[in-house]
């Protein structure tokens, strides 16, 4: 086997300059044999183009119903070193912010307790923990634990949720994305930690439209903050960009999709149509200076993101056009219980609540979780003749 | 026993001290040079964050690395991005510069910021994930290292252009909104070991597990049969029963699509479509791949607009044009044969010739 | 044995002397008056068109009475246009006048042209259609008796507004693509008359004729089920099962859809969309009905900019606010529950309040 | 029964500005029992608002399947007088174009063979003979064919292919709808009249894409004449709206779809960017004295419209963006054949060739039709990764 310790292919991706995962991996491997049976594997798959795990088994740890995803290779007696190579979803601090401190503790503990790879971070969020065997899967999670990092969530459950840095760095936050991502993960851990459901929840928090933690695209159930007065216009600020040459007829007004700015020339004044803003954010993002969010923030929830599998892809719906968001989150955490809840009754095995949706019909839907229809929740009324009536709406026939 | 349900650190407590002080009171930004995002706040306040690329997949030396840099620079604070970059964030602006030039020193690379090409959201690939019919990390290492320039700003661009990297159609990650997406596929029909499904699998389950209809119980071999000509080749009847298997290393490959976005910004968001049907899988560099990549990133940057994501570059000068620009093929591959496919027909004589 | 196949008479023999010359060769045309359209050829001939209003259900004596006409002023030329008014061609620049007077001596209707609104195109209604559930002549009468200024030009609208009534959902017209559409609606499930399903339908074919599969078979009986959870009363199974009934005089009745169009002008075609779920039967002149078209098209020539039709209206200022300035009520009916319902969920935060 | 001859409902028709179809009734009346009797049973109709035709039996003529809709009273002893009540489709003249001559004589038969009550037009485009009964229908017919008009078509058919008025009377003609019209209704006689394929089929021609004839809305196949080159400016022209205070900013510029125009305000020149432009007739309608279509004329054909029963309406979907249009129409008839052939063969009952398409697939179609994918025909490229492969496109596996 000792030829097969050269790994001719993954080697040419040490050269480049953009960071190379392959020097990580070499690194790693000096350190961890688990390490090292990865490159090997990894580059017998790129000498054969095809990949070498096989359906994983469960693996946890007490208490837990998810969190751990277990990885077996599939071919074992060629790859003894990773012939197990489990990862440990791990809850990432809201908003992605660490200290040094908390960073180092983590190391220390997965240096000793797997490979010393990660995913920083996993697509949903996590901090993912990459590779482990079984015998070390509950001693890692205690030690984790022991330095205040708990498990994400895997299978029927709900995923650790995830957001946008907000009001920690951001003008343009109308809620309190991690604050709400807090709160939220700490109130549901419970439906992150016992799968219960049909298939995965995913909740995620953006505190404007312009969705930097892309969550109406990849949520079951999105946060996006947003305002519902005017937008506010500093009109010096306005004048300032005009007199630098800015092009605010081509770049901004042009681009307002519902041409809700003018430019009064005259009196060197932009006005808004406030009826016409559907707060695209495009004026704002263009003149950071001159326009801001309006001042009765509050936030839009979207359900039903998910990605291709099976029925094809979802980006969120407007469930909720507007509502306030305010700690401890009531009325929000009561939208996602009754969601949840109805998904939970109703929903097929492996069916996403977009997918549910779908099925039964958005009016069933919204009548189930005790919402009232509003034109906010579609581009346009339906075009087709074909309207469900109940009995108890019409009269009684002989 | 060990406790459980008490969820992550508290992000308070992770807070540098001036982000603590001015949560909330952020007024307005600036990007003074790539890579580097200055935000200023009400209370007169300055931020320096300095945004650095990573691979994302790790280890623990990496790691230290940032955390010795953070603790010289910036108190001890770092964070990441929902792109999976590192941000320093300096709250003394004498310090800015000694910062940019030790981590250029380090041989690490600044940028991703504003009107760029940020880092690439991707999955597990081979290295992780059995469901992978290619390598994330291995793809995207390759089209950064044609790509990096659009990263550090050294070539500039007329919007954000994101790009994500999926190793098989769960997209695990953002492919189905991005503006340029690498997705893993099949092209062939699950093969059937008749014996193991008798064996290990569920036949109702697995008939069940098929969208289009195309698998039916084989009673004779207690087995099941797949009718080809309507088999999509999703790989969902694998996940259910491990005795079919679609991987094929000679004809699974990679598929490329364009012009989705996430961000409510100007547009609503769009879901990325196909441009390319199938590139085979050319480990270590899929130099066909970063080629196209590279090309369309080129020609979109050429004639779109100030502020023009890929998408909307696309929806004005229409996709008749997208295909006569880039000269890919339009292929009866790119026509849509899915349950919503009529709505993406076209029922106006508006086009262009 | 009578002649078979030699189709219609030859529309060369048809044409009025000038329409013949200038075929082909015409260069602009301008609406001088209300109804009455000037084309000018590249010979320099000028041709009048007078649009006359038409119930479209007609009798000889009203077809002899546009012939006499025809033939005083026309040369004995006339043609019909695509929603059914009657043009007189007129090629003599002094007969026109003549021409105008006495069709407003013999009380006919003069109108329709540009931005106008022009005659309904309708259905056979309880006068003819076994499908019925409205009389589609009498809400045309009854509308238009309301709209008429706007079709004789009394009153101005900023664009072409089209109208279309059709006696059931299988909307034999345009009803799906137009301005304003008024459409006959079942809202009970049909009733089944078992002992003459027993002996009159076949079974599989009525079971295989609904599009929700609602209906399966009664065994028993020897006749079928319907599950009215799943029925959107479409009727389709009664067409196919005559021991079917969906008629229902208390329950039938009207529903109201907007903002469609046909021609590709600015905009692709764009489907009717729905307005008012129901509205009760109510002939002989529908008030309720009259009362909803009429208030729509005021709404909308009030807010409309010029030349822009109800669809292009409504998708300019949203469905939230077409809700709110026609104070009709959003319900859950609105939301689309058939098929691709969920292209027309909103997947964007951009609305208006 | 005598107290059941007024009829106070209808009567209440007879008032308004409206032209009155009751007037036309109730003359028709005076001279036909049987249009007496249809007033009696409509007057009914409105009184217990509901219809009292039942489905039809079978009615026709020698030679011919179709063409004839047969009518029965549901009550025939109550409506004695109409009992039967039949309707003739009767093929119109291309664009709706009548010498006097012709309709007197028209009206001649109908009075002796029928009511003398018609739709002027139906809404396919057909001359409806409204009401005869069996044993007048193949006198009717026959007198019809003296005089020179064929049935149209009902059932499994074609039916009679319908227009706009095009070169006749039209600047914006880009092919000569009325001719082709005219000559496909000759040429599809048989494919009219013998009804052989699953369900109705409609032609419609409109010479330019503002769609006077309904075309992409109402018919299966439609030809909508469009131009491949530029549109014709005349500056002068243009000069001369402008000097009249035409909006040309406003009401031309801004809706172009495709801010394919600009005004060169110093050189007085409106110039337009050919390759932007999606010909969408805005210009040349708004100012029809200075922009006119362009040179190099034909036609797209449209495929699927249809009305929403039962699996929802279509718009017709781009099948051939541009084909030349002349004379003897040969190749514009070799796509339809092949789409009638294919159609016929593959079509389930009461299955319109849209819905045929919507279930095969495009691609599958277009293949079978002989026609290459391109990139008009939709307004986007699939988003879902759901591509079929074909074994032949694939390496074979050991
Ligand atoms: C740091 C980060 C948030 C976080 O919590 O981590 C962030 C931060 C900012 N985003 Fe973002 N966005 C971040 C991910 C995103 C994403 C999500 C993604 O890419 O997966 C999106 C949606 C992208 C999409 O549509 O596909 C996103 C769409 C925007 C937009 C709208 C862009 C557009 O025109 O479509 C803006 C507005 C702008 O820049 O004008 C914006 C603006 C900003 C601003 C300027 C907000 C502010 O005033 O501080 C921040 C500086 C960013 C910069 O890069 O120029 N951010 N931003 C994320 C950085 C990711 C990275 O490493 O590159
Ligand atoms: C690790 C991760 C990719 C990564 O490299 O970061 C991942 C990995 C897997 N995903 Fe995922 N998904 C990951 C984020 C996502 C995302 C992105 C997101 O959450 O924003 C998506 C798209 C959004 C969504 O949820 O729709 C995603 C959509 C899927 C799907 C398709 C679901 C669908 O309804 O379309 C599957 C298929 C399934 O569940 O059977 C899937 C299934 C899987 C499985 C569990 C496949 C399997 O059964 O082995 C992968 C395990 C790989 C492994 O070896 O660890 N994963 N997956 C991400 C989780 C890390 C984390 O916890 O932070
Ligand atoms: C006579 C007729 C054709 C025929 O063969 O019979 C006709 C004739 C003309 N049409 Fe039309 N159209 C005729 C039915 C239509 C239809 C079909 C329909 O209504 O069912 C449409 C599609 C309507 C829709 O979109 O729902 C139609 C959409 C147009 C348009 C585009 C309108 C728009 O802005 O969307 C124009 C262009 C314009 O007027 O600027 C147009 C323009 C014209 C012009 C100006 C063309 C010309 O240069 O001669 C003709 C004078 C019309 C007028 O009424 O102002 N015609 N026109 C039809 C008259 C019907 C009637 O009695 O009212
Ligand atoms: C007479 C006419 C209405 C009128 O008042 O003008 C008509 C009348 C009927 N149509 Fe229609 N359709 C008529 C034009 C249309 C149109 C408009 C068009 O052709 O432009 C449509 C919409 C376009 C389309 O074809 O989709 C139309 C869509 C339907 C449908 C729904 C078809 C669908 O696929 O959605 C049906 C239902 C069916 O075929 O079972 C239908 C069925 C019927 C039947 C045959 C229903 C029946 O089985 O009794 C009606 C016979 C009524 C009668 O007593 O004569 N008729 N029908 C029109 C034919 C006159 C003519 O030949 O000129
Ligand atoms: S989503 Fe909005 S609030 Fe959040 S980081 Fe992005 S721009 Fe700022
Ligand atoms: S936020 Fe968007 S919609 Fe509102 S005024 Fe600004 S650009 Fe226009
Ligand atoms: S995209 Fe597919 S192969 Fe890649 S990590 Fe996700 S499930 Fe695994
Ligand atoms: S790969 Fe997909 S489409 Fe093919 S048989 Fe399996 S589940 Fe069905
Ligand atoms: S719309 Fe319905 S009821 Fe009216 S004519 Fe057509 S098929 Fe008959
Ligand atoms: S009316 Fe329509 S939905 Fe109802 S049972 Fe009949 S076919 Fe089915
Ligand atoms: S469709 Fe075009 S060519 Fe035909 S009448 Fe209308 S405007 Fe003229
Ligand atoms: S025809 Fe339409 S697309 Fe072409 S230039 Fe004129 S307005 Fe623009």
């Amino acid at each position: 086997m000792d030829e097969k310790k050269t790994t001719p292919l993954l080697d040419e991706l040490e050269a480049g300059e953009w960071p190379s995962f392959v020097t990580q991996l070499k690194q790693a491997a000096k350190k961890s044999k688990m390490a090292a049976g990865l490159v090997q594997q990894l580059e017998a798959s790129y000498e054969e183009k095809i990949g070498h795990w096989k359906h994983g088994g469960i693996v946890g740890v007490k208490g837990y119903g998810g969190g751990v995803v277990g990885r077996y290779s599939d071919d074992p007696e060629r790859f003894p070193d990773c012939r197990e190579f489990h990862t440990l979803r791990v809850n990432q601090v809201a908003g992605f912010f660490y200290s040094t401190k908390k960073l180092r503790e983590l190391a220390d503990v997965w240096d000793k307790y797997g490979t010393g790879l990660y995913n920083l971070h996993g697509s949903t969020g996590d901090i993912i923990l990459l590779g482990t065997d079984t015998q070390n899967v509950q001693p890692c999670f205690d030690a984790l634990s022991e330095i205040g990092f708990d498990l994400g969530g895997s299978g029927g459950a709900l995923r650790t949720p995830s957001c946008c840095v907000g009001m920690a760095r951001c003008e343009k936050a109308c809620i309190d994305s991690m604050d709400i991502n807090h709160n939220l993960t700490l109130h549901y851990q419970n439906e992150m930690h016992r799968p219960a459901w049909p298939y995965k929840f995913k909740i995620k928090i953006s505190a404007c439209p312009n969705d930097c933690a892309a969550s109406t695209a990849r949520s079951d159930l999105a946060i996006v903050g947003l305002w519902r007065d005017t937008i506010e216009i500093d009109q010096d600020a306005v004048r300032e960009y005009v007199a630098n040459g800015f092009k605010l007829e081509e770049n901004v007004l042009r681009r307002c999709p519902t041409w809700a700015l003018d430019w009064d020339a005259e009196n060197k004044e932009l006005k808004v149509k406030a009826e016409d803003c559907t707060h695209c954010m495009h004026c704002i993002n263009a003149m950071p200076k001159a326009i801001r969010i309006g001042k009765e923030r509050g936030a839009a929830i979207m359900i039903g993101g998910k990605a291709p599998v099976v029925k094809g892809a979802n980006i969120g719906w407007v469930l909720v056009p507007f509502m306030k968001m305010e700690a401890p989150y009531t009325e929000l955490k009561e939208i996602i219980d009754r969601v949840t809840d109805y998904w939970a009754e109703h929903g097929k095995n492996r069916e996403r609540v977009g997918e549910l949706i779908d099925r039964v019909g958005y009016a069933t839907f919204l009548k189930a979780i005790g919402l009232e229809p509003v034109p906010q929740m579609v581009t346009a009324p339906r075009a087709n003749p074909y309207i469900f009536w109940s009995a108890e709406e019409v009269e009684k026939r002989g | 026993m060990a406790r459980t349900d008490f969820g992550p650190p508290d992000y308070r407590e992770m807070l540098p001290p001036i982000v603590a002080e001015n949560y909330g009171k952020w007024l307005y930004h600036e990007i003074p040079q790539p890579g580097v995002i200055k935000h200023v706040s009400e209370t007169g306040a300055v931020l320096y964050s300095v945004r650095m690329a990573s691979p994302r997949l790790v280890n623990s030396d990496w790691v230290r690395e940032i955390c010795d840099i953070a603790e010289k620079y910036c108190g001890g604070y770092l964070r990441f991005t929902t792109r999976h970059n590192v941000e320093f964030l300096v709250s003394d602006p004498s310090q800015l510069q000694p910062l940019l030039d030790e981590l250029k020193a380090r041989g690490h690379m600044i940028g991703g910021a504003g009107h760029a090409i940020s880092n690439v959201v991707h999955t597990q690939g081979w290295v992780h994930c059995k469901s992978a019919v290619t390598d994330a990390s291995g793809l995207v290492k390759s089209v950064m290292d044609e790509l990096h320039p659009y990263f550090s700003g050294k070539i500039k661009i007329p919007a954000r252009l994101r790009i994500a990297v999926a190793c098989c159609v769960n997209m695990c990650g953002a492919c189905h909104c991005s503006d340029i997406a690498i997705v893993g596929i099949h092209r062939t029909v699950p093969r059937i070991n008749d014996e193991l499904v008798a064996k290990t699998c569920e036949i109702p389950t697995t008939v069940a597990s098929c969208p289009t209809g195309a698998i039916r119980p084989n009673p004779k071999l207690k087995s099941i049969e797949i009718n080809a000509e309507k088999c999509m080749m999703c790989g969902n009847c694998t996940v259910v029963c491990p005795a079919l298997k679609i991987m094929d290393p000679e004809n699974d490959g990679v598929s490329i699509w364009v012009g989705g976005k996430v961000s409510n910004a100007r547009t609503a968001p769009m879901f990325s479509r196909l441009a390319v049907p199938f590139i085979k899988n050319n480990p270590p560099r899929w130099p066909e791949v970063t080629d196209t990549v590279k090309h369309l990133v080129e020609v979109w940057a050429k004639d779109a607009k100030y502020g023009e994501r890929m998408g909307e570059w696309i929806e004005r000068i229409g996709w008749e044009r997208f295909f006569k620009l880039t000269g890919l093929p339009f292929t009866e591959k790119h026509i849509d044969s899915f349950t919503h496919a009529t709505q993406t027909f076209r029922s106006t004589t508006q086009f262009r010739f």
